[in-house]
């Protein structure tokens, strides 16, 4: 034990109860019972279990109360649930208590291509997307991207069917290093860059994003709950919300 | 075996051991025991010592030794079955007794009866030692009889999370990859370097529909026919559609021999069909 | 840790202990973490899954010392159970928890015999079990013992036939309230006393039973796969597997 750390403990004060100190240290006692009860205790402890598992004529109001004052700051609180009494983490610590298993994994060949396409051609929806790359986009690959919080839903697309369109988002910018989305090398710089080559047809071309790609452009929709809620995203409200 | 022992009257082994034999005086007139309560014949000897009523260390090994050869000539007289593991104890130990009251000879090998005893007291002691310590392991504070747990843990949210990474070097050469290999494969598209079936059979609709002259098919075809490769794909497949056209009547083709050119027109009605057959 | 969570972390520098105000509140909030943490679980929670989930550099031993401290006189106690911490009600409250006491499966007199050799003579045969008993061990009490999980199969002693060497687990350690190995009743005086040595000693230089339990001593192999089959502990595997 460090010869500091005394100074630093949160004291649990026992003479939070006036009375004399024989009282007092009844009273102690019967909060140590009553802590080390609720502690073992699978379900909350009513007041009604406490009475006739403490020491008889101990008195409970005040006994929780100070088990209650004693653990306010510290990081596990007694909390009153339902009838009983019980432990739980401080709320402030749940962070604590989940715990990430963070797993590295590159995207895929197709997941890359769909993220450029939709970085480069947004707003653009599914059919769009697979029109350009010529093959079908799997929905697992459109998860996956959206699972990298890189593309996000932004709309849907006011032609029949009214699509979902696809655009990414501030994480992206972030990951990628980008300052905008204009940003985005263009057709010469990709040439220049060697990954185009230098004699493309000529009615190839390589399109400039929104400056803006918050903005939903003049033919796409705000996706709403209800939208949301067809797309599995949202659990549909109860009726009488 | 059961009849033998019912007439010994045995002691329950848990008896006896729950009492340490303590009020199991040596005033009894014989030593009846239930064997079967004991854990071996070192128990056995345990037992007998802890009956001598001093500490192990100062046990007359004599005595031990005369006492457990007496337990197993009583439990002989009772016609007790008694497992090999006493019997062969009950020769070493006779033997010890041997060693014991004859002195030590000079050219005596092996080692002297003090020795052996010693080595006995030794392992009776060590045993004793575990027998306490199991004693006092088994009343310390236990956990779920005396010391409990938390009785409602909370639990651990294990967030599984992937976290993707990709260089916007990557990014750029799928993207780039991607289009090319597009772009390119329209251009292919445009330059059709294979005509279908359906792509003739439209080639040649199109064109013999208004012609009711006998035109070669070669020259229909002269100005799609850009170069030799696409000489042989374009006629292969307009040839094809044509015998599709005439099946369905739309046509009529005729050649004078083999590999001479053919013929087609538009179809004239009846008579003529007849007429070019 | 999530990308949120990073926000709430303060960071630790290690040195941190006897230090500035800022420290001082650094160091009461890793407290407070840890004590969530530990409170949460019925287990023991092993320091190396605290410095896990402490922030990065927080210092596990001071933090640990004044959190055994803050509760030493509590209803409810920070032990140590081997690698591990874990709080359990205060000893001398037994009698208050008789209620919550599980029933427990009574082990027989040759089992706790047998239990409290492996203990003290860890790691130990099964022929040096019987040669201390001076008795056959019944397959079933080995059986019962590991059942229990208090007693675990720790390798092979590199001798002739290399039999199996039996050991506690850390599951022991909780359960009979020990820190550690070197804490069993009376195992200084045994070893004192030359009582832990498998022959009679002609000198004492008796070896202690090593503290970490988990290492495997010089004449240890530690059992593999096949060794675990050949006890009928592992199913053999396919062929093709």
């Amino acid at each position: 034990m460090s010869e500091g750390s005394k100074a630093k403990v949160i004291p649990f004060s026992a003479d939070a109860v006036p009375g004399s100190t024989a009282e007092r240290v009844h009273l102690a006692e019967a909060v140590r019972m009553a802590e080390a009860i609720v502690f073992a205790s699978a379900e909350p402890v009513s007041e009604a279990q406490l009475e006739q598992r403490l020491p008889a004529g101990a008195p409970i109001e005040p006994v929780m109360a100070e088990l209650q004052q004693i653990y306010s700051r510290r990081g596990v609180n007694l909390v009153r649930v339902g009838p009983g009494w019980a432990f739980r983490t401080a709320p402030d610590l749940a962070f604590v208590m989940t715990r990430d298993a963070v797993q590295q994994k590159k995207l895929s060949r197709a997941a890359l291509e769909v993220l450029a396409i939709i970085a480069y051609h947004q707003p653009v929806t599914r059919a769009e997307i697979e029109d350009i790359r010529g093959v079908e986009t799997s929905k697992g690959t459109l998860d996956t991207l959206l699972e990298t919080e890189w593309v996000r839903m932004r709309g849907r697309r006011r032609t029949p069917g009214r699509p979902v369109t696809y655009g990414t988002t501030d994480r992206f910018l972030d990951h990628f290093g980008l300052e905008e989305i204009r940003d985005l090398p263009g057709i010469e710089e990709l040439k220049g860059a060697g990954l185009l080559a230098q004699r493309m047809p000529s009615n190839f071309s390589v399109p400039m994003p929104p400056a803006d790609t918050d903005e939903l452009t003049a033919d796409e929709d705000p996706l709403t709950d209800i939208d949301l809620e067809e797309l599995g995203l949202l659990t549909p409200r109860a009726t009488d919300d | 075996m059961a009849e033998a022992e019912k007439a010994a009257k045995p002691i329950p082994m848990d008896r006896l051991w729950a009492d340490q034999a303590e009020e199991r005086a040596t005033s009894d007139p014989e030593l009846v025991v239930d064997v079967d309560g004991f854990e071996g014949p070192l128990d056995l000897l345990l037992h007998l010592a802890r009956n001598q009523k001093v500490d192990l260390a100062r046990i007359s090994i004599l005595a031990l030794v005369e006492q457990y050869l007496e337990f197993i000539e009583h439990a002989r007289r009772l016609r007790l079955e008694l497992a090999a593991d006493y019997l062969v104890m009950a020769a070493w130990l006779a033997y010890l007794k041997s060693r014991l009251l004859i002195p030590k000879q000079a050219r005596d090998e092996g080692e002297s009866g003090e020795e052996m005893a010693a080595v006995l007291q030794f392992r009776l002691k060590r045993l004793e030692a575990m027998r306490d310590a199991s004693a006092r392991l088994v009343n310390r504070n236990r956990l779920g009889r005396d010391v409990f747990a938390r009785g409602a843990p909370e639990l651990v949210i294990v967030e599984k999370r992937n976290r993707y990474s990709a260089s916007l070097y990557d990014l750029l050469t799928a993207y780039a990859i991607q289009r090319q290999r597009r772009a390119i494969t329209n251009v292919r598209i445009a330059k059709r370097g294979v005509w279908s079936l359906k792509e003739a059979r439209e080639i040649l609709a199109r064109l013999i529909g208004p012609t009711t002259d006998w035109t070669a098919l070669d020259r229909f075809l002269a100005k799609y026919l850009a170069g030799p490769e696409e000489r042989k794909t374009a006629l292969a497949s307009s040839f094809a559609a044509t015998l599709e056209l005439v099946r369905e009547g739309m046509l009529e083709v005729q050649q004078t021999g083999a590999f001479a050119p053919i013929y087609l027109r538009g179809r004239q009605g009846q008579r003529s069909t007849e007429a070019a057959k």
